[in-house]
C-alpha cells in the first residue's frame, strides 16, 4: 500500500488516475480504516486529502455554505450559525458515531461510503445539497442523492474525489430536521430514519415538504409526490398521518441483524411523523420570530 | 472448626472506609501493565486462523507455502501437542482453543503462526490451506434436542439421560421437594410459560492477551491476563506434561473479566509456538475473536409453573431448564436448577435441568453462571401472578420470602440470610411509591447467588520498618487490593499506608483458585486476617523476650504489645514498628501465614427496583430509574462493593435489552463486534442507586459475604416486567430489543 | 448412620429414595461410603460433588466434620464466575 | 517495502518514528513508542480505550493512520499528570471509585479532559453522551459521571470559570 498526501486537488486526481488498482481517499478514515482492519478491503494507494488548500474550510456561498470535504462533525456543529441554518443536516452529522468518531468523521466520507444507514445522506438529500467533484475532466457538479448507487457503492469515476458539499440557499421560512432510530442512545448505526426538509408560507401553510428514509432501502428513499397532497394545506394530524403511511409503504428493507422488515417499514413512517412536526415547528418558529 | 462471631460495624477503623485504591495511580496514568503491554526482547507475534463455518470435518492442514515465507517461524496445529486423555478436561479446553477431528463452531481457530511481525504472521494465515467438509449443524436449543439431530460430538453423554432426546443431550439433573401436584390443586391460579434468552457475552473491554517463553529445556514463562494465574498453570501444564514447578505464570493487570477469563484461549498455542521456534511469542486476541470464539454465557429456553393463592402464598412452583453452553460440556445448568427459585420458601418445588451440545462458542462462566436465565423465569411468572392478583409484588416476594430455617429448593435448609430485609428495604425506599407516568412502568425482582471460597494462601511479611507486605495470589480485577490492605491494616491496627498487597506468581505462593465465585474480599480476606493474626501472635512472643515475661503475658491490641495478667509487670506497650525494628535481633524476619480451602462464604439476596418508559411507537425502552439493593454482608470499601452492585446491574440491563448473538441460518456468527452486539453506553443509563445492606456473614472474621454476582441476576426480570407492565403485554424472550417489543405492540393492536 | 439428601435426578441411581443413608464422620467418609454403598452414584461423584452441612456449603473439604444428627445434602460440585 | 518517516510531538515531546503506511496511530505508540498506557479494545473505533487528543481534537488513535500525523501535536494519557501532580480527572477518579479494572480508565480520562476544555460547566446529561464512545464494562458509568461531573466542579473552583 501506498500513503500519499498530495498539497494539491491535481496531484489527487492524478494519482488517482495513474494508481491501478484500490485507490481510496482518506479524509476522516473513519470507514476506511475500519474496513481495513476488518479485511473487506486493501487499498493499493490512500491519498490523505487534508493538506489540499481549502479542504478544511467552511465557506458562506450565495447564502448557503460550501462544506470542504474533510470539515469533521464537530468542525461543522461547531462552526458559529450552521447549526441555526440547518439543524437537520447539523443533527444528521452529530449523530455519526462518538465524540472520538466526531473529531474525523466528514460529510464526503459519509455520502461516499454509501451505506443505506448512513445519516447524513437523507439529510443533505431533503436540501437538495449537491457535491462539487473534481476529477481528470476538471470539475462537476451533482446532486448529493445521485452519489451513492447501491450499498457501498458510488457513482464517482476513476480519477474523481468530491471537494466539497453545498448547502444550497433556502427560503425565508425553512427549516429541516433528521431522525433516526438506534436501539442505542449512541454509537449505533441508523435502523431507520427520516429526515425532513419544509418551506412555509406567512400563514404556515405548506410551500414544500421533502421526506428522505434511510435504512430502509438499498438507497436512500426520496418520498415522491408529498408536495401535490400538501401544498398550501395547513399541517394537520389527518395529513400527518397519510404522509406517514406514505413513508411506511414506500419502504423495501431488508430483515438483518439491525432490524426486521415489519419494523422498519412502521418505524419509517413514525421517525417521518416526528420529522415532520419537528421540522414544522422548526419553519414556524421563524414566522413568529420575524412577527415578533 | 473455630466458632466465630463477627465483629460489629463499630469497631472497626479502616475496614468500611473509602480509602484510595493503592493500583490507583498506575491506572490513571497508563503505568498498569495489562495482558498485551509487555514486550519481550526478540520476540515473535503469533496469530490464530480460524474457519467461518459452524461444523466441518478438517480433512486436512497443508502449511507447507506458510513456512516458506520470511519472517515465519513456527505453526501449530492440533497434532502438535502431547495426545492426552481426550476426557480430561483439559483436553476439552485445548480442542477449543484449537480444533482436532472438527471445526465445532463459527470462528474455531485450527492453526496458528507465529512470525516476526503481525503483518507477517496475518500474511502467512491465508497462506495455510485447509481442506474441510462442511457438516450438518445445530445452533438453537430446540433442533439441538431434536431426534436426529446433527449431534456435535459423539460420546458426552452421562448415565442418567431420560429418553427422547438426541445425543447433544449430555447431562440432566433435578431438584425439589414437597407434593407438586397437591400444591397446584391448591392454587387459585396457575401460570406457565416458556422463556428463551440469547448467548451473550461478558465483553471485557480487554482482549485476551499473554506473552509465553518457553525453552527447549522444558522450562517456561506466561504472562497474561486472566482471573486465575494458578489455574492457567495447572491447564497448561497438564496440557504440555510439565511438572507445576517449570512454568511460571504471571497474572498481568485484568481488564475485566466477569468470569469468562477463568479459562485460557490462547495461552497453550502461544506456548506451543514458542516451544517450537525458541522465541517469546506475544499473542493478542481481535475483538471479532472475542466475540466469535471465548465467552459467552448460555442460552436458555426455560419453561416455568407457579401456582398461587389469592392472597399471594405460592402453593407449588416447578421449572424445566435446557440451557445450550455450545460444543463442550459444562455444569451451567446445575446451577440454573439450582438457585431458580432459591429465594422463596416453597412447600412444593421442582426443577430440572438439561444440557445441550449446540455448534456454538464454547460457554464461559458469566457472572453468578446459571442463575439469571432461570431466575428470569421465575420472576417474570411471579411478577404475572401478582398482577393477576393484583397483590402488590413486594408484598407477594416477602411472604414467600426464604428465610432462616427455610429449607431451600436446591436442598440445604438457609441459615441466617438477608432477603426479606432486603425485600423490606426496596419496600421502604421512596422509588417504590414514586408516581409514574404514561408509558410507564416499574418493574421488581429478587436475585440469588451461592458465593464461593475456595483454596487461597496468603503470606504476610512485616518489614524491619515496621510496613507490612500481603502477598497474596488473585488478580485485582476490581479494586481488591484495597481491600485486603483494609483488612490487614485493621487487624494489625496499623494505619493503611503501612500496608502493601501485591499479587504473587504461580512460584511464590501456595496455589489460590480462580478469581470467581465472588470469592475473593472473603477468601482472600479471611487468609490475610488469619495471616495477620499469626504474625501477631509472633509479635507478642516477640515483645515477650524484649520484656523478659511469658509469652501468654502479652497481648496485641490496636496496634500495640501490652503486658497483661496478674504479673506482667507494667511495661511501656511495644508498636508493631518497635518490634519490629528490632526483629533481627529477636529472632528474624517476623511474617503470617495462611492456607485453607475456605467455605463459608454465604449466599447472597438482592432485589432490584426499575422504572422504565417504553416508546408505543418505536418500542423502544429506556431505564429511567434504577435501585439496587444487596445483602452485602461487610462492605470492607463500600464504593467498590457499589461499583460491584452498579457495574453487575448495567451488564443485566444490556443482557434484558439488546445484547444477544445474532446467528444467520448458515450458522454464523453476525455480530461479533462492539458496533452491533450493543453494551450499554453512557447516555443510555440513569445513575444506579445503590442500598448495601450489611448483614454480617457469620462465617467470616469481619462479616464479608461474596458481593459481585448477585448483582447481574435481577436485572432481566426486573427489566421484563417493568416492559410488560408499561405496555400491558407479557414479554417472554429476551432481549426486550425494540424490533420484538415493537411487534407484540402491533400484534396486540 | 448420616442420612444425606440428594438431588432429585440422581434418585434412581440409587435406592429410589430422597434420602441415602451412609456411616461417616466427615465429608470423606459420607462420601466415599455413598459411592461404595450406591455405584449408580459414582460416576457422579467421581464428577465432583460438593456437600451442605446445617446449611453451609463445603465444597470439597474432606475432613470437615459431620455428626450423625447434621443435615447433609449432595449438591453437584460448585463453580463461580 | 519503504517505512515512511513521520515527526510529532507526543505529550510535548518532539519525537520521530518510521512506520508502514498501513500502521495506526495506536500501534507505533505502543510498539515504537513505548506508550502502552493507551489501550487497544477493539481497532474499530466502536470502545474508545485508545483514544488520544490529536491536534486538539479527541480521536481513536485505531483509526488513525500514524502516516497521516506528520507535524501533529499528540497527547496521550502518558501526558496528563504534569511532573507528579495528577490531573483533577485523574485524582476525581481515584476519590469517586471510578474505575473497577481500568482498562478503559484511560481512554475516559482523556475524553473527559477534552470535555472539560470545552464545557466547563457540563451537564449529566452532556457528560453522558461526551463519554458515549467510550466503554466501560465494569462500572455501570455511575460513578465515573461523578467523578467528571465533581472535577468540572473543582477545576471551575480552582481556575475560575473561564479556565482552559
Amino acid at each position: 500500500m501506498i500513503f500519499a498526501k498530495p498539497n494539491s486537488e491535481q496531484e489527487v486526481v492524478s494519482l488517482l488516475k495513474e494508481t491501478q488498482g484500490i485507490t481510496r481517499i482518506l479524509g476522516g478514515g473513519t470507514d476506511v480504516l475500519v474496513q481495513m482492519k476488518s479485511g473487506v478491503t486493501d487499498p493499493d494507494l490512500i491519498v490523505d486529502i487534508k493538506n489540499i488548500p481549502g479542504i478544511r474550510e467552511i465557506k458562506k456561498v450565495n447564502g448557503g455554505y460550501e462544506i470542504g470535504a474533510a470539515v469533521s462533525g464537530s468542525e461543522f456543529n461547531n462552526y458559529p450559525g450552521l447549526k441555526e441554518f440547518t439543524p437537520g443536516i447539523a443533527e444528521a452529522f452529530d449523530l455519526i458515531g462518538s465524540s472520538q468518531i466526531q473529531g474525523r468523521c466528514t460529510l464526503a466520507g459519509n455520502i461516499c461510503n454509501a451505506s443505506p444507514a448512513a445519516d447524513t445522506t437523507p439529510a443533505l438529500s431533503v436540501s437538495k445539497c449537491r457535491v462539487k467533484i473534481v476529477g481528470p475532466n476538471g470539475l462537476r457538479e451533482d446532486l448529493v442523492s445521485n452519489i451513492p448507487i447501491g450499498p457501498g457503492k458510488n457513482s464517482l469515476k476513476k480519477g474523481e474525489f468530491i471537494k466539497s458539499i453545498i448547502i444550497p440557499k433556502r427560503p425565508l421560512y425553512s427549516s429541516d430536521s433528521y431522525i433516526r432510530f438506534t436501539p442505542r442512545s449512541e454509537m449505533d448505526i441508523a435502523v431507520v430514519s427520516a429526515a425532513c426538509f419544509i418551506t412555509l408560507n406567512q400563514e404556515k401553510l405548506i410551500k414544500e415538504l421533502n421526506i428522505s428514509l434511510g435504512a430502509v432501502a438499498p438507497l436512500v428513499v426520496n418520498i415522491k409526490g408529498i408536495n401535490e397532497l400538501v401544498m398550501n394545506k395547513n399541517l394537520n394530524d389527518n395529513l400527518i398521518s397519510q404522509i406517514s403511511l406514505i413513508c411506511s409503504s414506500s419502504c423495501d428493507p431488508i430483515d438483518d441483524k439491525r432490524g426486521t422488515i415489519e419494523f422498519r417499514s412502521h418505524v419509517a413512517g413514525v421517525l417521518a411523523k416526528r420529522s415532520i412536526i419537528l421540522a414544522h415547528s422548526r419553519a414556524g418558529e421563524k414566522i413568529e420570530k420575524i412577527a415578533r | 472448626m473455630d466458632q466465630i462471631t463477627p465483629k460489629t460495624t463499630k469497631e472497626f477503623k479502616i475496614v468500611g472506609t473509602r480509602p484510595l485504591r493503592p493500583d490507583g495511580i498506575d491506572k490513571v496514568t497508563g503505568k498498569a501493565m495489562y495482558g498485551a503491554d509487555l514486550y519481550a526482547p526478540n520476540m515473535l507475534y503469533g496469530c490464530l486462523l480460524r474457519i467461518n463455518e459452524p461444523h466441518a470435518f478438517i480433512e486436512s492442514i497443508d502449511t507447507s507455502n506458510a513456512e516458506q515465507l520470511s519472517g515465519v517461524k513456527s505453526i501449530v496445529t492440533f497434532k502438535d501437542f502431547i495426545k492426552i486423555n481426550p476426557d480430561n478436561k483439559n483436553n476439552q479446553i485445548l480442542e477449543n482453543c484449537i480444533a482436532n477431528e472438527k471445526v465445532l463452531y463459527d470462528g474455531h481457530a485450527v492453526a496458528a503462526v507465529a512470525a516476526v511481525d503481525l503483518s507477517t504472521a496475518k500474511k502467512a494465515l491465508k497462506l495455510v490451506k485447509i481442506k474441510y467438509k462442511k457438516l450438518p449443524f445445530v445452533i438453537t436449543i430446540e433442533d439441538a434436542m431434536k431426534i436426529g439431530a446433527p449431534v456435535v460430538a459423539i460420546g458426552k453423554k452421562n448415565e442418567n439421560i431420560p429418553d427422547g432426546y438426541s445425543d447433544n443431550v449430555i447431562q440432566y439433573c433435578s431438584f425439589g421437594h414437597g407434593n407438586l401436584e397437591e400444591g397446584f390443586k391448591a392454587a387459585h391460579k396457575v401460570i406457565k410459560r416458556t422463556f428463551k434468552t440469547p448467548s451473550v457475552h461478558q465483553g471485557y473491554i480487554e482482549p485476551h492477551a499473554c506473552l509465553a517463553s518457553m525453552s527447549n529445556d522444558g522450562k517456561a514463562d506466561l504472562w497474561c491476563c486472566t482471573q486465575g494465574h494458578f489455574n492457567v498453570r495447572s491447564i497448561c501444564s497438564s496440557i504440555f506434561k510439565m511438572d507445576n514447578s517449570q512454568l511460571k505464570v504471571t497474572a498481568s493487570e485484568i481488564g475485566g473479566g466477569f468470569g469468562g477469563k477463568t479459562t485460557v484461549f490462547i495461552e497453550p498455542i502461544a506456548l506451543a509456538l514458542s516451544q517450537k521456534s525458541g522465541h517469546p511469542v506475544k499473542m493478542v486476541m481481535s475483538r471479532e475473536d472475542v466475540f466469535k470464539a471465548t465467552g459467552p454465557t448460555v442460552s436458555s429456553l426455560v419453561d416455568v409453573e407457579v401456582g398461587m393463592k389469592k392472597t399471594g402464598k405460592i402453593t407449588a412452583a416447578r421449572a424445566i431448564i435446557r440451557y445450550e453452553g455450545g460444543a463442550f460440556p459444562n455444569e451451567t445448568y446445575e446451577l440454573g436448577a439450582q438457585s431458580a427459585f432459591a429465594a422463596y420458601d416453597l412447600d412444593a418445588v421442582k426443577t430440572e435441568a438439561f444440557n445441550v451440545l449446540t455448534n456454538r462458542p464454547t460457554q464461559a462462566a458469566y457472572r453468578a453462571p446459571g442463575a439469571p436465565q432461570s431466575i428470569y423465569a421465575v420472576e417474570s411468572v411471579i411478577d404475572e401472578l401478582c398482577q393477576f392478583f393484583n397483590q402488590d409484588p413486594l408484598y407477594v416476594r416477602i411472604l414467600n420470602a426464604a428465610k432462616k430455617g427455610t429449607k431451600s429448593s436446591y436442598g440445604p435448609t438457609f441459615d441466617d440470610i438477608g432477603l426479606k430485609a432486603t425485600l423490606e428495604a426496596a419496600k421502604n425506599h421512596p422509588h417504590y411509591t414514586s408516581p409514574l407516568k404514561e408509558n410507564q412502568g416499574r418493574g421488581i425482582s429478587c436475585g440469588f447467588w451461592f458465593n464461593f471460597g475456595g483454596n487461597t494462601c496468603v503470606s504476610l511479611n512485616i518489614n524491619f520498618d515496621g510496613t507490612v507486605g500481603v502477598v497474596e495470589g488473585n488478580p485485582d480485577i476490581g479494586g481488591s487490593r484495597s481491600s485486603i490492605s483494609q483488612m490487614a491494616a485493621e487487624e494489625l491496627g496499623i494505619s493503611l499506608d503501612k500496608v502493601k498487597t501485591v499479587i504473587a506468581d504461580t512460584n511464590s505462593l501456595g496455589h489460590n483458585d480462580v478469581t470467581d465465585g465472588s470469592r475473593v474480599t472473603f477468601s482472600v480476606g479471611l487468609a490475610t486476617i488469619k495471616a495477620a493474626k499469626a504474625a501477631k501472635k509472633e509479635l507478642c512472643k516477640r515483645a515477650s523476650k524484649l520484656w523478659g515475661i511469658d509469652e501468654d503475658a502479652v497481648i496485641w491490641k490496636d496496634g500495640y504489645a501490652h503486658p497483661a495478667g496478674a504479673n506482667a509487670g507494667n511495661q511501656e506497650p511495644l508498636s508493631l514498628e518497635d518490634i519490629a525494628k528490632v526483629s533481627s535481633q529477636t529472632g528474624g524476619p517476623i511474617a503470617g501465614h495462611y492456607e485453607v480451602n475456605a467455605d463459608g462464604a454465604g449466599v447472597s439476596f438482592g432485589v432490584h427496583l426499575v422504572d422504565i418508559e417504553t416508546d408505543m411507537e418505536t418500542g423502544h425502552s429506556k431505564i429511567i430509574r434504577y435501585t439496587v439493593f444487596q445483602d452485602a454482608g461487610k462492605a470492607i470499601h463500600p464504593s467498590y462493593v457499589e461499583g460491584q452492585m452498579q457495574g453487575g446491574s448495567v451488564q443485566g440491563i444490556g443482557w434484558a435489552l439488546n445484547e444477544e448473538y445474532i446467528y444467520s441460518s448458515d450458522g454464523k456468527l453476525q455480530n461479533p463486534g462492539f458496533l452491533d452486539y450493543r453494551i450499554p453506553v453512557a447516555s443510555d443509563l440513569p445513575m444506579i442507586d445503590p442500598v448495601i445492606l450489611e448483614i454480617p456473614n457469620p462465617g467470616h472474621p469481619y462479616g464479608v459475604r461474596g458481593v459481585g454476582e448477585t448483582s447481574i441476576v435481577p436485572p432481566l426480570a426486573a427489566i421484563n416486567n417493568a416492559v410488560s407492565r408499561a405496555t400491558g403485554i407479557r414479554f417472554t424472550e429476551l432481549p426486550l430489543s425494540p424490533p420484538r417489543v415493537l411487534k407484540a405492540i402491533l400484534n396486540k393492536q | 448412620m448420616v442420612k444425606v439428601k440428594i438431588w432429585g435426578s440422581l434418585k434412581n441411581l440409587a435406592d429410589g429414595s430422597d434420602y441415602v443413608s451412609v456411616t461417616g464422620s466427615n465429608f470423606k467418609e459420607v462420601i466415599d461410603n455413598i459411592s461404595l454403598k450406591y455405584p449408580g452414584l459414582k460416576p457422579q461423584i467421581t464428577r465432583g460433588v460438593s456437600l451442605a452441612v446445617d446449611g453451609k456449603i463445603y465444597k470439597e473439604s474432606w475432613f470437615t466434620p459431620i455428626n450423625e444428627d447434621s443435615e447433609v445434602v449432595l449438591m453437584p460440585y460448585m463453580q463461580g464466575g | 517495502m519503504k517505512k515512511l518517516h513521520v515527526n510529532v510531538s507526543v505529550n510535548n515531546n518532539d519525537l520521530e518514528f518510521l512506520c508502514n503506511p498501513e500502521d495506526t496511530l495506536l500501534d507505533v505508540l505502543r510498539n515504537d513508542l513505548n506508550l502502552t498506557g493507551t489501550k487497544e479494545g477493539c481497532s474499530t473505533g466502536d470502545c474508545g480505550a485508545c483514544s488520544v487528543i490529536l491536534d486538539k481534537k479527541l480521536v481513536c488513535s485505531c483509526l488513525v493512520l500514524a502516516a497521516e500525523v506528520d507535524g501533529s501535536d499528540i497527547d496521550t494519557i502518558e501526558g496528563m499528570a504534569e511532573e507528579n501532580k495528577l490531573h483533577v480527572l485523574q485524582e476525581k477518579f481515584l476519590e469517586h471509585a471510578a474505575l473497577q479494572c481500568g482498562i478503559c480508565t484511560p481512554g475516559i480520562l482523556i475524553a473527559a479532559k477534552s470535555l472539560l476544555e470545552k464545557n466547563q460547566n457540563p451537564t449529566e446529561k452532556e457528560v453522558r453522551y461526551w463519554l458515549a464512545g467510550n466503554l466501560c464494562r465494569c462500572t455501570g458509568y455511575d460513578k465515573i459521571i461523578r467523578a467528571v461531573l465533581d472535577a468540572a466542579r473543582e477545576m471551575r473552583k480552582d481556575y475560575g470559570p473561564n479556565y482552559s
